[in-house]
């Protein structure tokens, strides 16, 4: 049976129980396992708190293992990395199935995350590009992995690369978010003890971060504005009291949910947008698109042109993150 | 100041004084022209008669040859200067023509996106130079000289934007610059029929009387003009419109390029001057040679 | 409890049902999610129609509704107020236009009906997501500010003076009158300008309840309907208007000039004294002199040597020392009546206004004609002599994409009128030098009958030079038009002594300044642009600022008078009110979204989006927000929402448009 | 058929508008409000069969052979005074390019005959070049249009001439291969 | 059988929406193509509108305003014109050609041009072809979908539900 009300059952489960705990790790670069271990000195809070069943980063456990596990036996599964892969989205949908919460931990898991970027492409072009094409590439057959592989008698057998990225919630049902590329381990740790004092918000929310955008930390100064030019941090180094967005350097703090910390600004570097969209919006990078280009300076269509033309890239500045959560989540083929 | 330049054919051969004249002057002015390699005919007034995508096509060739050098094209024929910008307006502004003059390019193993400006001459003289530079430069007082602007038609028509259709002045100041007297003239940018002389003479011939009528009640000593076809036709054909009209005009008809040279300090030989149809002489003698 | 939404579609006669199949439509809407009953009638708009509506409302058998019949443009007040006496807030209710975007511009057949069935569809899932919105209302200030002091702003300012109502009329000008006061005849009754104008002057000066400002600019202008703030700077006139009784002691004396003697010597016409100190003219409202301070030696001058006209003022009234000020003050409702200006026909060289002597405007023709004027009324050439032939040249800056597109409305009218007034004074032969002659309003064409009879020359064709190079002799010294004679199909020219241009009218050059004080819109043409074209052009976008004359388009005396009038009523109609509702579909900010990320401040046009700096978040003043939605989609956290056309309301309409059936093969309604 | 008699619809041309107006430049005669500022301004307005705006205004009535036909269309000496003052912003001198080309394709050019001479020989002269070559052009042109007239044109071959101011030979351009390729591909697209 | 695309266009309340319903009063007949959304300013048009109508189905999307200048609200439009510059330069990425949506200036006198715009627009989106981003999306997710784990999880979604 799958649990349905989750502070009930948080609630008679808050004491001695230790919550079972697995933490995976899907289509992503680690860092967001990196970040659980990032908490320092919090770590041995959750080892109180926690029975880590399974994490495949840092202990061997087999797949197996979990598949033994009675249905909804983790009392929590934190996911990160987007679904790459059928080996992603099979592990995915077990975990959800042995699992009665099921974190999305990370951009990757939230929103696609960088990983996404991989959207605006096809899976041929991607293989061609980095099985053949790359400049560093010796690869006199033009071997490109196969899904299967004979040799001799055995054939081996490796997951299917999918054409499209995706985020957790694409594949399995998603109780909360805890967003963030990596999420901030001192969010990771608020997140953890709002899930075992059961003080959770409404399903489907995103925990461990805050309830408006970026600019709200944020500790510049900000003004009404009017952009007339776009420098990226390499062109000009930008003023550090002043709102970056207003010298014209691309910052996606407008769109992006506060809760890091502002970590990226207070380093003189604009927001790419990791910690996605507050709930209302539903895709960030046109959202990003709509604010911005209401705030540009010219009005003909010429000047238009020519001051958008100096954004670098803009389709993956604005979706660097969030391509697959967005509406139309990739490239049409 | 660097410009690509694009003579034109009839400075290479009618007009070759003006060629001389703007040889002559051009590095006074600071004007560096480096000429377009293998420009071929601008498609003017007569071939777009017969045919317009071909001419605009063999216009844009030039243009396309001239895009990769980043500079204003600069030429100084009028009828080079119209026909250019109006490739320049068809293409930018009608996509069946830009794909069509695009095709027809690339069968030529050419490429042009359409951001050539071309400029006038005269444009850049009295635009880009600093007029200061030029006074400060005069070395012959012409201030006897009365001198009739002619602008013609297509250097301000349709309009290019640098000086009024109707009632352009910039050759007026840059005559007034030079120390001469322009004089109050009606006619400044009415038709010379040029382009009818070879096919309607007479009616060609009655326009320059006009012309030639309005300068010489106004007590010019000579028409400046910026145009290889004016030129001629006002300066070769004044003895037939003499006979015709019984007139009896001897108004010279000079390039503005060559009145900058005079006022300059240049010889005659070298703007060409022995070349005009009607020579100077009598008051115009005397005032430039006794300044 | 669960939506349960109405819909009700109307055959509008034929013009819906001839087209689309209803009982389609019907059954189709049946099938809609959450509807809970579908109605078809004749005519929805009729008694019984909205009726049906109603009563359904008040049984509790629906709690939204749909009406699919015309443009929302054209009835949704009526099924708003229909929906509101049923008992249901009046927002809960939206229209599928399936007329005016569907029957009435397809053809006959299934894509027809397959259009309508999907803005139903659109519609019902819009309906869906409504909520109820509240009125406000706000209090209204009697107090009524006109600005302009023309006839147009005269009028508006007697109007609502005789009602009993306080005005504040400011005008730009040391007097009121305007253009009006220039004219010495109006067509087509050729009565005398100043006999009719200045009794009004007059009455406006001495008004208990209209505060006259002139010499004075509107600064700025801030509040909402019955609410504004305005700032007015009254311009030194460095005379007390107190003191002075405009005995004209001071400009017999002033030795400084105002109208330069030099050059064309059309220059020197002026009304009224051409001295530094001076009268605008002579019947001027307030009769108050006031000083030319580019011209006045005294102030131009360091050592202030001059100082005569002070030594002549009894009263003392001159003073040197005066300085511009800020007056402030508070209004209801405003009145623009700032008229407009004359077309400066310089720009068309081919017409030689600048060059040629006796090529004039038509203002300046009529400062020539008025007896007032410094000819004395003597219609003369620049060296004093009686012309022989004049010529008037229609459509100087009108008609023409190279200056103004639009007709001028007034110039065909003038341009006879100065063609009687010349035969009546002078035995010059006239020409009229035309496109079309328009001649629309009351007594206008009888007018044009007149001259024909008076022997005026009319000669169909766009002028297309002037010039003054003779091609024989009887046009040597002569001005000579060279014209298509089109009637004729031969090009003419014709020599004369004078040329008149009827130069076009053209928004005045501080119009989109003061459009920008008030909020209003300029249109590509310059002038201001009305609330609707047909059935609101009295009144603007902005609430509370209404139109009068030539400001909102060109206009002759008649058309003024009638929209200045049709404004003060407006505006009564505001004040008897007393309060106002304002619009409920705004924008709201939702503070606890807001990061005050100020990215919306500069969005609103109205400057309703304020920063809170002590909230740390951006407000919405309600009362200034017109509810156009732009920051809305300008808000990068989603913390600004647009009441009654919410994202989600727009993409449940999107989603409802592709809900319905697979599209089908249509053929194309053309050949 | 414009001579003193009733026109007849039937015997007018209705698709010549449409025609004139899809060409580039074209567009605008639909808006001519017959004003007549081109006319007035046309230095040969005098010698035309008929000035430029009872053109545009036969044009829209339909009488195609009458505006072929006529000598304007080679009048015009393409001096665009008429289209900077047109007040709708008709591209005049365009039109009259447009139709000196439907007349010489329906074979309608016969006042324009000495027009279309020279211009055909400029085009020949270009093609064969990549330039003008004035003297070759002009010889041809007087055998081929005016050689019962050819002295006529002798002084001023002379002058320029003793003034060194008409070459003997072409100007050839380098790559005039390049230029044919451009020529031949325009051939085969056809003009618009 | 030609392809018939499916248009929606977001109209502006005081030009563009007047604009089409004079084409209506004029009887001026156009492609019926068109689906239109009516907002209060083209100022208020969001690119997720535009976006979601692509995504839901609509083959084009015509965004029509106040001429400029000439806005109800003053400048709306010239934020719509930046928001649909910016628009296009992305819409490639996702592999949808630019010319699929169309900015226009519609004025309230505008009928005929309303009507003249959609079928240009109707035309030119023919001629594009069918876009049909979701079931593109779809195939494609389809392709990479598990079977046999998906029936699994459909039969034990079954027990739950169960």
């Amino acid at each position: 049976m799958r649990f349905r009300s989750w502070k009930k059952l948080w609630k008679k489960a808050v004491t001695p129980m230790k919550l079972k705990t697995g933490i995976y790790w899907g289509a992503g670069c680690g860092g967001c396992d990196v970040a659980v271990l990032d908490v320092h000195e919090k770590i041995l809070l959750v080892a109180e708190k926690m029975e880590l069943l399974f994490w495949p980063i840092a202990m061997d456990f087999k797949y197996e293992d979990v598949e033994k596990m009675e249905d909804g036996e983790f009392d929590i599964v934190m996911y990160n990395g987007a679904i790459r892969n059928s080996e992603n989205e099979e592990i995915a949908k077990l975990l959800r199935k042995k699992s009665k919460t099921m974190v999305a931990l990370g951009a990757c898991a939230h929103l696609g995350g960088l990983i996404a970027m991989a959207n605006f492409h096809t899976r041929e072009s991607l293989l061609n590009r980095v099985y053949l094409e790359t400049e560093s590439t010796d690869n006199p057959d033009s071997v490109i992995p196969a899904e299967k592989w004979k040799k001799g008698e055995e054939e081996l057998e490796l997951p299917a690369f999918h054409s499209t990225v995706k985020t957790l919630d694409q594949v399995v049902d998603v109780d909360y978010y805890i967003p963030g590329c990596p999420p901030v381990p001192d969010q990771i740790v608020s997140a953890l003890v709002q899930v075992w004092e059961g003080k959770l918000p409404g399903k489907g929310s995103v925990i461990g971060a805050g309830e408006r955008t970026l600019c709200d930390e944020c500790p510049r100064e900000k003004e009404e504005k009017s952009i007339t030019e776009f420098k990226r941090p390499v062109d000009a180094i930008p003023e550090p009291e002043k709102c970056l967005l207003e010298q014209g350097f691309l910052c996606l703090g407008p769109v992006t949910r506060e809760g890091c910390g502002a970590r990226c600004i207070k380093t003189n570097v604009p927001c790419r947008g990791c910690y996605g969209p507050l709930e209302e919006v539903n895709d960030q990078g046109l959202r990003m698109l709509s604010a911005l280009a209401s705030v540009l300076e010219p009005k003909e269509e010429k000047a238009i042109d020519e001051l958008i033309s100096q954004l670098p890239d803009p389709l993956r500045t604005f979706y660097r993150f969030s391509a697959a959560a967005s509406i139309l989540r990739r490239k049409k083929v | 100041m660097k410009y690509t330049y694009y003579p034109g054919c009839s400075v290479t051969a009618t007009a070759n004084l003006y060629q001389e004249s703007i040889d002559t002057v051009a590095p006074s002015l600071g004007i560096e022209l480096e000429e377009l390699d293998d420009w071929n005919c601008c498609g003017a007034t007569a071939y777009m008669s017969v045919r317009e995508l071909m001419s605009f096509a063999i216009s844009a060739r030039n243009l396309a040859m001239a895009e990769k050098f980043h500079r204003d094209l600069v030429t100084p024929c009028s009828a080079c200067y119209l026909v250019l910008n109006k490739t320049n307006h068809y293409f930018n502004d009608y996509p069946d023509m830009r794909s069509k003059i695009g095709k027809a390019l690339e069968a030529g193993g050419l490429s042009y996106s359409g951001n050539v400006r071309v400029r006038h001459i005269l444009d850049v003289i009295v635009n880009d130079v600093d007029m200061e530079k030029i006074s400060s430069q005069v070395t012959r007082d012409l201030k006897e000289l009365r001198v009739a602007p002619y602008y013609g038609c297509q250097i301000v028509r349709p309009e290019m934007g640098f000086d009024d259709p109707d009632e352009p002045e910039s050759m007026d100041r840059l005559i007034e610059t030079l120390g001469a007297e322009t004089v109050d003239y009606s006619m400044k940018t009415k038709c010379c029929g040029a382009s009818l002389m070879g096919t309607e003479e007479k009616m060609a011939l009655a326009l320059c009387r006009d012309l030639l009528m309005d300068a010489q009640k106004k007590g010019a000593h000579c028409i400046v003009t910026l145009c290889p076809l004016c030129q001629m036709n006002l300066d070769i054909y004044q003895p037939k419109v003499n006979s015709l009209f019984k007139t009896d005009f001897k108004i010279p008809v000079i390039y503005i390029t060559q009145l900058i040279g005079i006022a300059l300090g240049a010889s005659p030989a070298e703007l060409g001057m022995k070349r005009l149809g009607v020579k100077v002489s009598g008051e115009m003698k005397r005032i430039i040679e006794g300044a | 409890m669960a939506v349960r939404i109405g819909v009700y579609i109307c055959h509008c006669g034929t013009n819906i049902a001839g087209k689309v199949d209803i009982d389609e439509v019907v059954e189709f809407a049946r099938g809609l999610e959450n509807v809970s009953l579908v109605k078809d009638y004749k005519f929805m708009c009729s008694d019984p129609g909205q009726a049906l509506l109603q009563k359904d409302v008040e049984d509790g058998l629906i709690d939204r509704v749909v009406v699919a019949s015309c443009s929302p443009l054209m009835h949704e007040n009526t099924f708003r107020k229909a929906t509101e006496r049923g008992g249901l807030n009046p927002y809960l209710f939206t229209m599928a236009n399936i007329r005016e975007q569907c029957s009435w511009v397809h053809l006959d057949g299934a894509e027809t009906t397959d259009k309508a069935k999907d803005l139903i569809a659109a519609a019902v899932r819009r309906a869906f997501l409504l909520e109820p919105l509240t009125k406000r209302e706000v209090p209204i200030n009697p107090r009524t500010l006109v600005i302009g002091g023309g006839i147009a702003g005269i009028q508006a300012a007697l109007d609502l003076a005789e009602a009993g109502k306080q005005v504040v009329l400011v005008e730009r000008e040391p007097s009121i009158g305007g253009h009006m006061a220039k004219f010495d005849k109006t067509f087509p009754t050729l009565d005398c300008s100043a006999c009719i104008l200045t009794p009004r002057m007059v009455s406006v000066g001495q008004h208990p309840n209209i505060e006259l400002m002139t010499y004075s600019e509107i600064e700025e202008v801030g509040g909402y309907v019955g609410n504004f703030n305005v700032t007015v700077r009254k311009k030194a006139r460095y005379v007390d208007e107190q003191l002075c009784n405009g005995c004209g002691a001071c400009w017999e004396k002033c030795p400084g000039t105002r109208v330069p003697r030099k050059g064309n010597v059309h220059e020197k016409l002026s009304l009224g004294p051409t001295t530094s100190i001076y009268m605008p003219f002579m019947q001027a409202v307030p009769a108050i002199p006031v000083i030319d301070a580019q011209t006045c030696l005294y102030l131009k001058d360091d050592q202030h040597k001059c100082g005569l006209c002070a030594k002549e003022c009894e009263r003392d009234a001159i003073n040197y020392d005066m300085e511009d000020e800020s007056v402030e003050f508070e209004v209801g409702n405003i009145i623009i009546a700032s008229g407009f200006q004359t077309f400066d026909p310089s720009v068309i060289k081919r017409y030689g206004y600048d060059r040629l002597d006796n090529v004039i405007t038509a203002l300046q023709f009529e400062i020539m004609n008025c007896a007032s004027g410094s000819t004395g009324g003597k219609i003369q050439k620049a060296d004093g002599s009686e012309p022989e032939a004049i010529g008037i040249v229609h459509c100087v800056g009108s008609r023409d994409e190279n200056y103004h597109e639009y007709c001028s409305r007034v110039c065909c009218m003038y341009s006879l009128k100065y063609s009687h007034l010349i035969k009546e004074k002078t035995n010059a032969e006239v020409y009229q030098f035309y496109i079309d002659m328009r001649c629309f309003g009351k007594g206008y064409e009888e007018f044009y009958d007149r001259l024909l009879t008076e022997d005026v020359r009319f000669v169909r064709g766009k002028v297309a030079e002037v010039t003054d190079v003779a091609m024989n002799e009887a046009e040597e010294g002569k001005l000579i038009v060279r014209v298509e004679d089109t009637l004729l199909g031969s090009v003419r020219r014709i020599p004369l002594d004078m040329v008149i241009l009827s130069t076009g009218l053209e928004a005045h050059h501080s119009l989109k300044d003061v459009a920008n004080k008030c909020n209003v819109s300029v249109g590509s043409d310059g002038f201001i642009i009305e609330k609707h074209p047909k059935l609101g052009p009295v009144a603007t976008a902005t609430d509370g600022v209404f139109l009068a004359g030539a400001c909102q388009s060109p206009k002759d005396i008649p058309d003024t008078v009638a929209q200045a009038s049709a404004a003060s009523s407006a505006v009564l109609s505001m004040i008897t009110r007393e309060k106002i509702e304002i619009e409920a579909a705004t924008a709201e900010v939702n503070e606890d979204k807001c990061s005050g990320c100020k990215l919306c401040n500069t969005l609103c046009p109205y400057l309703a989006v304020k920063f809170d700096e002590e909230k740390g978040v951006s407000v919405v003043n309600e009362a200034l927000c017109k509810g156009c939605g732009t920051c809305v989609a300008g808000c990068p956290s989603g913390a600004i929402s647009a009441k009654h056309f919410e994202d989600r309301q727009i993409f449940a309409e999107i989603e409802g448009i592709f809900s319905g059936l697979e599209y089908k093969t249509v053929s194309k309604p053309k050949g | 058929m414009l001579e003193n008699e009733v026109c007849y619809e039937a015997t007018l041309d209705h698709d010549f508008l449409d025609e004139i107006y899809s060409l580039p430049g074209g567009e605008e005669i639909k808006r001519c409000i017959q004003c007549g500022s081109c006319s007035g301004s046309c230095p040969q307005a005098c010698q035309m069969d008929h000035a430029p705006r009872k053109i545009f205004s036969l044009i829209r009535a339909g009488f195609r052979d009458e505006v072929l036909e006529s000598n304007t269309i080679w009048l015009c000496s393409s001096c665009y005074t008429c289209a900077v003052r047109c007040p709708k912003e008709i591209k005049i001198t365009d039109v009259m390019y447009a139709l000196k080309r439907l007349a010489i394709k329906e074979g309608k050019a016969r006042k324009g005959r000495k027009a279309a001479v020279l211009s055909k020989n400029f085009v020949k002269m270009v093609n064969k070049y990549g330039r003008n070559h004035e003297t070759e052009l002009m010889t041809r042109y007087i055998l081929e249009a005016e050689l019962f007239n050819a002295l006529h044109f002798v002084p001023q071959g002379m002058r320029l001439m003793m003034n060194g101011r008409l070459p003997v030979m072409p100007h050839k351009i380098k790559n005039l291969d390049q230029l044919r390729k451009i020529i031949n591909k325009v051939e085969e697209l056809g003009e618009i | 059988m030609t392809f018939e695309p499916k248009i929606v266009g977001f109209l502006c309340n005081w030009c563009s929406y007047t604009g089409a319903d004079l084409a209506g009063t004029s009887r001026i007949k156009y492609s019926p193509n068109i689906r239109s959304i009516r907002v209060m300013c083209s100022g208020r048009i969001e690119p997720t509108f535009i976006v979601k109508a692509l995504y839901e189905g609509a083959d084009g999307v015509l965004i029509a305003g106040c001429h400029p200048g000439d806005c109800h609200y003053q400048e709306g439009n010239y934020k719509a014109l930046r928001r649909y510059r910016m628009l296009r330069m992305i819409l490639p990425g996702f592999g949808i050609e630019p010319e699929r949506v169309r900015l226009e200036w519609v004025a309230a006198s505008e009928g005929e041009r309303f009507a003249n715009v959609v079928d240009e627009f109707t035309d030119q989106i023919r001629d594009l072809g069918p876009l049909k981003v979701r079931d593109s999306l779809e195939r494609i997710l389809s392709e990479d979908a598990i079977p046999e784990l998906e029936e699994a999880m459909e039969e034990s979604g079954d027990a739950n539900e169960a």
